[in-house]
């Protein structure tokens, strides 16, 4: 294990960025969120929560996928794609729960056919997770066995009030070392410890600890898609897409042409489920009304996808729609009026 | 405010026992003190739920969109600022007035969890109301904080305290307006320079997810179909490839509801990135005050709006400078 | 799959001097839809039409742009030529290649890159085109003309005339409004009821005339060709069927003491009566507010001497309503109120009096039997002063900022008169300026000063008051730049003149547009002086500004002529480039209705499938085709686009912008 | 042959909305006078100025217009009796909006021109432009992916 004093960090990102394209959570605009790191930038590496989580690297809002130049009635295809002989990056001080969340994308973009986007981006990515020391009531990452003091990760730091702690996993984890080794010296091992150890005695304190989620199971798939407390749970939903925005997980994206001088830009952007037109199809609409798309948003989320996943859930309890909802609907709330007897 | 809850659901479980409306829209205890969130309650069983405290920011008007469609009369609690929405949706005919039962209810000012976590509080656990300080206990140490510096941005600068339309009330204690002029923020703006200000929104509006939240949230945005959403009106775009889309939508968006927005201020409430929405619509809110006369929308439900109205000795386009004459 | 032709125009060198048509003409070729592009001459020539006309047939176009001159030249002449082998004139688009760019461009290549940009956008709009139909509707052939004044008599007469059916609404108990109340007319000084009177006659004669006098409009619905108009008929208490128009009740009436307004309230007539001798139709009415029987039960005298039992005193309000194809307002005017002119002391002396009451006094038919006495006392004045442009040209805020017309003229008229009938009278006339433009009217004023000696003096009057029972008024004399003091023993007001006021409830009724001195607006200042903007209603008389009777007469005859022209259609096509709501998006907010000049926009509850066998009821708005002209202020106004203009969509704009932006 | 090194001088690009009564006559009149402005304002013929939405104003710079003016008939002259009253309190509103937005306040212009002002339109086009090109490219409204590859 190796350390850094934390009056150095700024040292270590100029270092990263030296070889890599360092995303890191900054503060622009009065919010964190990951950005590009550059010298003067207000990086915030504690904030517990970016609004938009670190999958905006992988699976970008938005992403050119091709290109179609027109001159008069011919048309050439021009390939666009992140193109791997650019720098590759690293993702810096990313949470557990988001990593986490990372291993849910993957199984949606790396399976076959493989989504090749994200899949170059995600191959060129080194990710550095730091460990939650300081998590808030919005929390619940435990009840999805994830534990926020030792995320996984290429490498993974924990922060304290004097040094950051940095231990490689993996190979892409030992050559970031190696590039950065200079500034790092050995030792750490029982501050770590110990901030593991108190970190864990607060996660056990918090309220969302014991989610029961014992009744999403597929064989409930009929009995939970029926259930009458959709219409209750759903109502005050506005039907926007802040809970998918936000959303470590989710993964879903609309694919769409823009017109230029040169011709058309086609590109493919986040979409939301809980949006009206997103089963839109020449036929009509699928999903009519926001309760229907109110259930497909935690049935994918605790049901459907478990059940294709091997009981994996895609939600990672990063609490950011139980913050965000304008209207304080969420899935703990879902989880507590579906997920079993012990919730109540 | 415990009072005002108590009443409020004794007037509540009254009007569903009695038959008088068949559901009471108003808001359902959340997981914690402070995210109740807005519900319908149809039995007086499920009225054990209510609660209305200080976080009950939320405006509750554009329920009634849909709510008054459904069979039997609904009856709304509506807080001052509320009650303009509600009027403006009522003069679009979006809202069928005779089946809504309306009660004004007291409002001294809602606050802001965002801003009670960033006085230190991040693990908050419980919340106590005592009149201006707002008492925090949280797991890394309790406290208190000024009622003041912890409200909503929509309340700092609350627009008065009448209700403009009531079938009856609760307000058991005085109400005061906010103590912030609305248009403040918009005239330090107007200040800046062209650069400054471009900056400004450049930085604010590249935070915009384009969830839609201040959209869906708005009460005058209640068009059934959103030109964004319609590809035919040939500005429909989801998310973002470039700066310009956001500007495009929120430029448009505030252009649709000029006239119309009541600055019920929940645009900037719901905002995820925390983008001063407001500051958009308040533009346009002051600009028409200065150019053709103070205008409240939703003060009544009836008439025409400053932009579907005229006189002959308007202002030209090219000699408006912020909003005033040359 | 769109195939579209592009025709670019030489206009002999017009166009081909500084554009390259031929490049014009090849880059296009290469347009994706593009499947003919060719350039030639004269493109409106007879043969360059042909030309068009075999390429669409030839190469089964279906759209067409022609690169030429303004589409405001020629648009209309190659939609002819589209229509006639078959392709929708609508699918025609102009790039004006000529007035916005051959003319204005002098560098070829600069011209010639424009041009192409042109044609392209051009070519953008007309890939999304519509075919459009001009729609039909039926035309009532029912004129109503609204106030019975010489305006409304006029037209009724020369609708009439023309074989259509015209009722006349007049909310007096008479026709013949304010010229019946005139003594002469000018320049020519015959008798205002020598020539009026056998109008008002023919009218009533008229087997294609319906007058309804003692009636109001109340409610207007439906659009140009087919207005359905409710009318109030007002309780006359007087059997319009039976009445004889005998006067035995008028001279047995009790209550004799209501004022007289046909006389301008300067004598007294019973509480039932007939306006005036020659009142059409002769039939008593009477004033409710006057009747002892109707305000305390008792007397009915009239009842018991009426030979043909035409009294009712329990009449009540009836309406009828009717189909119109097109509509006259002839609402006319009303001298203003003199309350807010202290100055000329007209509420406190009896012999400070208006025009219009002059007219009476001097009228063989009026309170003093056409002998001019003052009204105080009686007696002969020996000095008269008249004072022009009192309220008219005043921007004080008192009176009213225009120039009401007929007063220099009407004035000299008066002063003439008297000076002939009382050649011992002292006339003085105060002006601000003598306006006599018109046939005869300067001469007719000059015989005034010159033959008949009254003494016109340029100069405003400050103030007129009593001393010792003579009127002093005292004024300012600009020519000779002194101030004088006329003692006088009558002085008369020219006020100004404003529209009736129930013109507005009229205005509104018909959704036609008044300006801010409540005159009715018409369509175009110049170009359209008789048409209201709201199709199918017409402005004649002082409804529609100040006049005099020639001018009045004329444009009601002009609105006769445009009301023939509506009758004669059997269907009325209709623009077809109008406002059309997407129901699917339509809010029923009621903004497009807010800012449509026409009332074309209208709110109909609808039912809408939801799916799952559900159904929803909203409301939505309706456009009238018929009544919509296709401004587009509606569709910028709708919030969700559910609103949008056939031949300039929304979608075709924006193909526009797109295409005019490519550099 | 001219030094392809040289820099290209900048010429904006002008989108003008004129009203098919007066301005887009007007327009029509100053070229049947042969009254020159730059070819590089290119006019969309509409009903009535208040036919032209915020949205047509927005997707022109989008596309990459320079410069956006509004043409209609003079208030009070309106064909259509009061299209230009609403165009003119929706367009004070949009572009002092716009101005607090920080974009240039003199992009975006309004004019009424009759169709008897053949001279005023070529004047009002030549000022414009010229006002453009001083002001320079429109950078603040402009969508990066349409200029791509220029």
């Amino acid at each position: 294990m190796f350390k850094i004093a934390k009056e150095r960090l700024n040292e270590l990102y100029s270092k990263i960025a030296e070889t890599f394209g360092l995303f890191i959570p900054i503060k622009k605009g009065g919010e964190v969120n990951y950005h590009v790191w550059g010298e003067g930038k207000e990086v915030s590496l504690e904030t517990l929560k970016t609004v938009k989580s670190p999958k905006n690297a992988f699976f970008p809002q938005s992403e050119n996928l091709m290109k179609f130049k027109t001159e008069g009635k011919n048309l050439e295809i021009i390939d666009v794609r992140w193109d791997k002989t650019e720098k590759p990056f690293v993702m810096f001080g990313v949470k557990a729960c988001d990593y986490k969340a990372i291993e849910v994308l993957d199984k949606v973009f790396l399976a076959d056919p493989v989504d090749t986007y994200y899949q170059s981006r995600r191959e060129a990515t080194t990710i550095v997770t730091l460990a939650c020391s300081r998590p808030e009531e919005s929390c619940f990452c435990n009840a999805f066995g994830i534990d926020a003091t030792a995320p996984q990760g290429d490498v993974t730091t924990w922060l304290d009030g004097e040094n950051l702690y940095w231990q490689a996993n993996t190979q892409k984890g030992e050559a970031l070392t190696a590039a950065v080794k200079e500034l790092l010296t050995e030792g750490g091992e029982e501050k770590v410890e110990a901030q593991k150890a108190s970190t864990k005695a607060i996660m056990e304190k918090l309220p969302f600890a014991s989610l029961d989620l014992s009744r999403f199971k597929p064989e409930n798939l009929n009995e939970l898609f029926e259930d009458p407390a959709w219409e209750s749970m759903s109502e005050a939903c506005l039907g926007c897409g802040t809970c998918t925005f936000v959303c470590p997980t989710c993964q879903c994206f609309d694919i769409r042409d823009f017109k230029t001088n040169e011709g058309v830009i086609r590109y493919r952007c986040w979409d939301s489920c809980m949006y009206s037109d997103f089963t839109l199809m020449a036929h009509g609409n699928s999903r009519t009304t926001q309760m229907q798309r109110f259930r497909q948003r935690f049935m994918h989320k605790l049901v459907y996808y478990p059940s294709q996943n091997d009981g994996l859930y895609s939600c990672v309890g990063c609490g950011r729609c139980v913050n965000k909802c304008p209207q304080k609907l969420n899935i703990v709330k879902v989880i507590k009026t579906l997920g079993g007897k012990n919730n109540d | 405010m415990r009072d005002v809850e108590l009443k409020m659901k004794e007037r509540a479980s009254e009007l569903l026992k009695s038959g008088e409306v068949a559901r009471v829209i108003g808001w359902k205890k959340g997981e914690f003190y402070h995210d109740p969130q807005p519900a319908s309650f149809e039995s007086v069983e499920e009225l054990n739920a209510f609660v209305y405290n200080g976080f009950c920011g939320a405006n509750l008007s554009k329920y009634l969109i849909q709510m008054s469609k459904k069979e039997g009369k609904t009856a709304i609690f509506l807080k001052p600022c509320d009650s303009y929405s509600f009027n403006q949706l009522v003069k679009e005919h979006r809202i069928v007035r005779e089946n809504i039962h309306v009660i004004a209810i007291e409002c001294q000012g809602k606050l802001d969890i965002e801003k009670i976590k960033a006085k230190g509080f991040d693990f908050v656990t419980e919340v106590e109301e005592n009149g201006d300080e707002i008492a925090v206990a949280s797991l890394y140490g309790n406290g208190a904080v000024q009622k003041d510096e912890v409200l909503l941005g929509k309340c700092e600068t609350c627009k008065g305290k009448v209700h403009q339309v009531k079938d009856e009330e609760i307000i058991l204690h005085e109400m005061q307006a906010g103590k912030k002029n609305r248009f403040e923020e918009v005239e330090k703006l107007e200040a800046m320079t062209e650069d400054e200000r471009f900056a400004f929104w450049r930085e604010q509006l590249q935070k915009c997810i384009r969830c839609n939240a201040c959209r869906n949230v708005c009460p005058a945005c209640s068009c059934l179909k959103c030109v964004f959403d319609n590809p035919a009106s040939g500005i429909a775009a989801k998310a973002n490839d470039d700066k310009f889309e956001e500007q495009l939508f929120h430029i448009i968006r505030a252009f649709h509801v000029s006239g119309r927005c009541t600055d019920c201020g929940e645009c900037s409430r719901v905002c995820p990135q925390n983008i001063p929405l407001h500051l958009l619509n308040r533009k346009f809110i002051k600009d028409i005050d200065g150019l053709y006369g103070e205008y409240q929308a939703g003060e009544t439900a009836e008439g025409k709006t400053p932009l579907t109205s005229y006189t002959e000795g308007d202002a030209e386009p090219n000699d408006v400078v912020n909003g005033e004459v040359r | 799959m769109q195939r579209i032709g592009v025709f670019i125009c030489w206009c002999g060198s017009n166009i081909a001097a500084t554009v390259d048509v031929e490049k014009v003409a090849e880059v296009i070729k290469s347009e994706p839809g593009v499947v003919y592009s060719v350039n030639y001459q004269y493109m409106c020539s007879e043969n360059g039409q042909q030309l068009i006309k075999n390429a669409i047939k030839e190469h089964n176009l279906t759209g067409i742009v022609v690169g030429a001159c303004s589409p405001r030249m020629h648009e209309a002449t190659f939609r002819k030529a589209a229509e006639s082998v078959g392709l929708n004139p609508y699918m025609v688009e102009i790039a004006n290649i000529r007035e916005h760019c051959s003319w204005i461009h002098k560098d070829m290549a600069e011209a010639t890159e424009k041009a192409i940009i042109l044609v392209r956008t051009a070519i953008a709009k007309v890939k999304l085109n519509a075919p459009l139909t001009a729609g039909e509707s039926p035309v009532v052939k029912r004129a109503l003309v609204i106030g019975g004044g010489i305006a409304g008599i006029q037209a009724a007469l020369d609708i009439a005339d023309a074989g259509f059916e015209v009722d006349i609404v007049e909310k007096n108990a008479t026709i013949g409004g304010r010229m019946a109340q005139l003594d002469k007319t000018f320049p020519t000084l015959d008798c205002s009821a020598c020539i009026l009177t056998p109008k008002m006659v023919d009218c009533a004669q008229h087997e294609k005339i319906d007058i309804l006098s003692y009636s109001e409009i109340e409610d207007v619905k439906g659009f140009v060709g087919n207005f359905s108009v409710k009318i109030r008929r007002k309780a006359r208490y007087v059997d319009e069927t039976k009445c004889t128009g005998c006067k035995i009740c008028m001279e047995k009436c009790p209550s004799k003491k209501g004022l007289n307004d046909f006389n301008m309230n300067l004598n007294t007539r019973p509480a039932i009566h007939i306006p005036f001798a020659q009142a059409i139709p002769n039939v008593a009415v009477i004033d409710p507010a006057q009747c002892i029987k109707l305000k305390t039960g008792k007397c009915g005298i009239c009842q018991k001497f009426c030979g043909v039992g035409a009294i009712d005193y329990e009449q009540k309000d009836t309406f009828i309503e009717r189909q119109y194809g097109a509509i006259v307002v002839a609402t006319g005017f009303k001298p203003i109120s003199l309350d807010a002119f202290n100055e000329y002391g007209y509420t406190e002396n009896k012999d400070v009096i208006t025009s219009l009451e002059l007219e009476r006094l001097m009228n063989a038919a009026g309170p003093s039997n056409g002998v001019l006495v003052r009204p105080s006392d009686g007696q002969h004045p020996k000095v008269i002063t008249f004072i022009q442009c009192v309220g008219s040209r005043d921007t004080s805020g008192c009176g009213k900022p225009y120039c009401s017309k007929i007063c220099c003229m009407y004035t000299a008229k008066h002063a003439m008169l008297i000076r002939e009938k009382y050649p011992d009278t002292e006339v003085h006339v105060f002006y601000i300026d003598v306006r006599t433009p018109g046939k005869n009217y300067d001469e007719f004023f000059r015989r005034a000063v010159e033959q008949y000696g009254v003494d016109y003096i340029k100069g405003m009057v400050g103030k007129v008051y009593n001393e010792n029972g003579k009127l002093m008024v005292q004024g300012s004399n600009l020519i000779d730049n002194e101030q004088v003091t006329i003692e006088s023993d009558l002085v008369v007001l020219a006020a100004a003149i404003e529209p009736e006021p129930s013109v507005r409830k009229v205005a509104t009724l018909l959704t036609a547009s008044i300006d801010t001195n409540n005159f009715l607006t018409e369509s175009h200042a110049k170009l359209r002086p008789v048409e209201s903007p709201t199709a199918g209603v017409y402005l004649a008389g002082v409804c529609q500004g100040p006049k005099d009777i020639p001018e009045t007469v004329s444009q009601a005859s002009a609105c006769a002529a445009k009301v023939i022209g509506l009758l004669v259609k059997d269907k009325l096509k209709t623009n077809p480039c109008v406002a059309t709501p997407d129901e699917m998006m339509c809010n029923g907010c009621s903004q497009c209705a807010n800012v449509c000049a026409y009332g074309a926009i209208t709110y109909v509850d609808k039912e809408f499938r939801l799916g799952g066998g559900k159904t929803e009821v909203r409301r939505v708005a309706s456009v009238n085709p018929a009544v919509c002209q296709g401004c587009g202020a509606c569709t910028v106004t709708c919030p969700s686009g559910a609103m949008d203009l056939k031949g300039f969509s929304s979608k075709q704009i924006m193909s526009e912008v797109e295409a005019i932006c490519k550099m | 042959m001219q030094n392809v090194t040289e820099k290209k001088e900048f010429t904006p690009n002008i989108v003008a909305f004129c009203c098919n009564w007066c301005s887009y006559a007007g327009a029509d009149l100053a070229g049947s006078s042969r009254l020159s402005y730059p070819a590089n304002v290119k006019i969309i013929r509409v009903p009535c100025s208040c036919r032209v939405n915020p949205s047509f104003i927005l997707k022109a710079y989008q596309q990459g217009a320079d410069g956006v003016i509004l043409c209609g008939c003079h208030p009070g002259d309106c064909h259509y009796v009061t299209g230009n009253y609403y165009t003119r309190r929706r367009m004070s509103l949009l572009f002092s909006f716009l101005n607090y937005m920080g974009i240039e306040k003199e992009r975006t212009r309004v004019e009424w021109v009759s169709a008897a002002e053949g001279a005023r339109f070529s004047a009002v086009m030549n000022d414009f432009v010229q006002k453009i090109t001083e002001l320079g490219e429109n950078k603040r409204l402009t969508d990066l992916r349409v200029k791509e590859g220029e």
